[in-house]
């Protein structure tokens, strides 16, 4: 045991130049991967965000009384999906009215009396932000007597909301993509390197070594690797976020779970690639050299030289 | 102890290698085996450590047998076994000290002794002062050297040698007899290729002679191949 | 001549699986970095549609002659940055406002007389719609009499002017790593592959060939996987845009000499990697073994055995 | 023809491997180098083909010299000289013949001439029906006569040949002997290192000796190093 890992150790020195290339492939592609999920959590956040602003009003009759009105709120705060409610009178609705016109419009002048209803504004929970949930909301509030009209930006959410899809099936294609390719890249460059060394896995097997004894070194080796191409990506990650966040604000990093799991999809990269790439390299060997596998011999026909 | 039973090897579905080999080795015999270049002597030798199996036919080695054994017993098997390969089969990458100690670190035999029986084997090949040498710094003869030091090591039941003494010199090759005698005289069993006729006539031991992949008698091949020497 | 491109070819078949690894390491690099190359594209373009709606109202004061418009319109029109003018009457804009509003505002009903004035809708070529340039533009306006006021959404110029200065930012950041990636990768698989027949270059040079003909068929090989690698990434670029743009309108393909160039990416990655590798490789083989280059040596002091 | 100055070389900065060596080849002679394992006898000859320069002195070859040879010349050098290495140096990609009629295909030969060149060169050595084998598939002694035919095949001025008989049986060895020797009539020179000495005293030729890089007399070494034959 001490001796094998006595292997990984020199192996991994000795073979500089092939142990600088896998880290660095390694570190290329989780850092790609890094990227991407980076850019997926940034995606939902900024999803959310647009989500959060998603809200209903509803717009009441003119002349309800008090009673009226508490028992509407009441009312909609029980229906599925609804998760608070806050009345907004005429006169504040009007002074809202005036703040956003503010500047410049000509339009504030036009008004003789005030045209605005009261209304009362609900907060969907996150959930419920669909257009579908949203229309089945709307149309059970419509019910209700008192209620006058409902906005709740319907054309503006189908549009988010296929956004949202869109986002949601480039995210995927694009995620489906890049773990194929980091897997391939990586895989196939822990076998370029194994295979640069397949006469010495020979002689090995010749000599007496077991299988694991051959394998292990390689499989730590690609354990290592894997590690430190993930550890270095994760570093470069997080100095690229913490530059970029000085530019942008309300940039998210990859929260700390995130990061554990790209160092340890990194280490089974290069675990995987390595025991794939030994194992496939020792059966090659013998196979080349038996054209028969052990205990599956048949009989040749006959013939001489 | 080991056994040929009616071996036939085809190389390609059409090549004879081995032609009908019926061969027993006992405990502790010395065996040179003698042929042409091409004859099947390294595809003889390559049987008993199992890095070729048989087309026909099953030999036996140490109890183990070539229909019968699993992939898990081959490393077991060759770790009894020392191997001199014709072509030296060194580690490239470590230097001649790791090459030989490597044959006992498979074993798992301690660090201690280890390191005392290497260099051990590598005085008595006279390469210790080459033992922090890689292979590609050392001469051919040198090389070979260190593939007979990492055989001996490991105290083998049998010692294949195919052709030890190719690319050493006559008083290095008197040395190298005079080192697989007395481990013969320890009680391995030694087979051993070699085209230096001259060496057997000087020495006891059981001459196996092939021809063709056939097994001949060997003094047909000293007078038809060698007619000059007889 | 002829036996270097023999060799080319039979290199091709014969190391099968490293040409495959080759090429599949190569389309890989080339279909990503075709993607991001893509992704700017239907980026610009998203921005684009977005800077199209960039316009800016000139609203009018009430009472205007038909001659003062008229010039108040030409004088506009000279401004630096204006490509088009087009007048709205109050009339029009009471329309299009009730358009807009149509469904379901309770605004609508609220107005006695028009109190929408006339307005001129100026459209501002392409490369002065920045926020300075739009404020510069406005600021010139205002000083023409017969302006009311002015909106060019401020506000929103601002925003969007943000989010284009930070996408461009992302994707030169992401360019960047993209392309150092790519070379990254596809030259070390090429050195790993070149290395891996390490001893036939030796033996090539040990038997007289010369460098050309050892090192040609290895570059034509660099060049044909390159080739191979990013046709096939095309290909996939190709039909995966196409499925997209299935999904998503308006999305476009890499035009014709954007793909050209993608190919002609590739063959250079693999001329270029090839080209370097098996030079270093002949280097290296003939350093380990002089210690002291030709032409380079120098006295060592002699001592003995 | 080929001329060391006072060449000496050093390995690793320490390592004597040419102590001082003098030495003139003519056109046309047959050489032979003589001397123990790690004598230095590869290193001198693959100065000849400059794959290693001296640290010291100067060795001149065909009109080249090692102080001023480009790198661009060496190829051309090499390809007027036959070397039969060691350890072989087959391209373990192709098959025997396209490892012959490789070093043909360098010059820039006729294709219908490198044909016929490369098959007599088989037939010469005995290797014909072995011409679609790739060396894997190769007994040691087939492997080194394929790279005698490819040494052979360019009709050099220089023929080095690195122990050409070390895999080979003794019917072998003398066809590869008469082999030289009619190479040799034809006006090639020739220096072949060997352990055999038997043959050097079966023919005629001048007998290089060499003891821990020196030039020594040969025989010195015939009498201490292998007493019995002498
Ligand atoms: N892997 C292989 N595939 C095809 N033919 C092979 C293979 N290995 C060996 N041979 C052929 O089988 C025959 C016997 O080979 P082997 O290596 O046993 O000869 P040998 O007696 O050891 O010869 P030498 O003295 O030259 O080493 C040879 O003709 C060889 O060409
Ligand atoms: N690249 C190298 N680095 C260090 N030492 C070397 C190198 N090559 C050879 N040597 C040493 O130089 C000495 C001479 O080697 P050389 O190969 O010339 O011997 P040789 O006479 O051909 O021996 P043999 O008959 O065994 O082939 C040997 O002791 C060898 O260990
Ligand atoms: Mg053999
Ligand atoms: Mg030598």
């Amino acid at each position: 045991m001490i001796y094998i890992i006595q292997e990984a150790v020199k192996g991994f020195f000795k073979n500089k130049s092939m142990s600088f290339i896998t880290i660095g492939i390694i570190t290329i592609s989780i850092f790609i991967f890094g990227l991407f999920i980076a850019g997926t959590a940034n995606m939902l956040n900024v999803i959310k965000l647009a989500e959060d602003r998603i809200e209903m009003i509803v717009y009441l009759k003119d002349n309800l009384k008090a009673e009226e009105i508490k028992l509407l709120d009441e009312q909609i705060a029980t229906i599925l999906g609804v998760q608070q409610t806050e009345f907004v009178s005429k006169e504040q609705a009007l002074e809202n009215f005036k703040k956003e016109m503010s500047e410049n419009s000509p339009l504030l002048s036009a008004f003789e009396s005030n045209p605005l209803p009261a209304s009362i504004k609900v907060t969907v929970s996150m959930a419920y932000k669909t257009p579908e949930y949203l229309r089945e909301i709307s149309e059970k509030i419509k019910l209700f007597s008192g209620v006058e009209d409902i906005d709740y930006g319907s054309e503006w959410i189908d549009d988010l909301d296929r956004i949202i899809k869109i986002l949601f099936f480039i995210d995927i294609i694009l995620g489906i993509i890049i773990t194929l390719s980091s897997v391939f890249v990586v895989f196939n460059t822990i076998r370029l390197t194994v295979y640069a060394r397949r006469e010495q896995i020979d002689i090995m097997d010749l000599v007496g070594a077991t299988e694991t004894y051959i394998e292990l070194p390689y499989i730590i080796e690609g354990i290592v690797h894997g590690l430190f191409g993930s550890l270095i990506s994760t570093a470069l990650l997080y100095s690229l976020f913490s530059f970029i966040s000085t530019k942008i604000p309300n940039v998210i990093f990859l929260n700390s779970s995130l990061t554990v799991f790209m160092v340890f999809f990194g280490m089974i990269l290069g675990f995987t690639g390595s025991f794939m790439s030994v194992k496939q390299c020792m059966n090659e060997i013998r196979e080349v050299k038996r054209l028969e596998p052990v205990g599956k011999r048949k009989t040749l026909p006959r013939s001489v030289k | 102890m080991i056994n040929f039973k009616n071996v036939y090897k085809y190389y390609k579905k059409d090549w004879v290698a081995l032609n009908n080999v019926n061969l027993s080795i006992e405990k502790g015999q010395f065996n040179y085996l003698i042929g042409r270049s091409g004859a099947g002597k390294s595809t003889l030798m390559k049987m008993i450590y199992m890095e070729l199996f048989p087309t026909e036919g099953e030999i036996e080695v140490a109890g183990y047998n070539t229909k019968s054994i699993k992939q898990n017993e081959i490393p077991m098997l060759r770790r009894k076994i020392g191997v001199i390969f014709q072509d030296f089969k060194l580690l490239k990458d470590r230097n001649v000290y790791d090459n030989v100690a490597f044959a006992l670190q498979v074993t798992g035999e301690k660090y201690s002794n280890i390191r005392k029986k290497t260099l051990e084997a590598l005085a008595a090949v006279k390469m210790s002062h080459k033992r922090n040498s890689f292979p590609y710094q050392l001469s051919g003869g040198e090389q070979q050297k260190v593939a007979i030091a990492r055989a001996i090591i490991k105290e083998p039941f049998i010692l294949i040698a195919d052709e030890p003494t190719g690319n050493v010199d006559p008083e290095g090759t008197r040395d190298i007899l005079e080192l697989l005698f007395e481990i013969n005289t320890r009680g391995t069993a030694i087979l051993m290729a070699t085209h230096d006729y001259s060496l057997i006539k000087k020495s006891v031991g059981k001459v196996i002679g092939l021809r063709d992949g056939k097994l001949v008698n060997p003094d047909d091949i000293f007078k038809m191949e060698f007619g000059g020497q007889q």
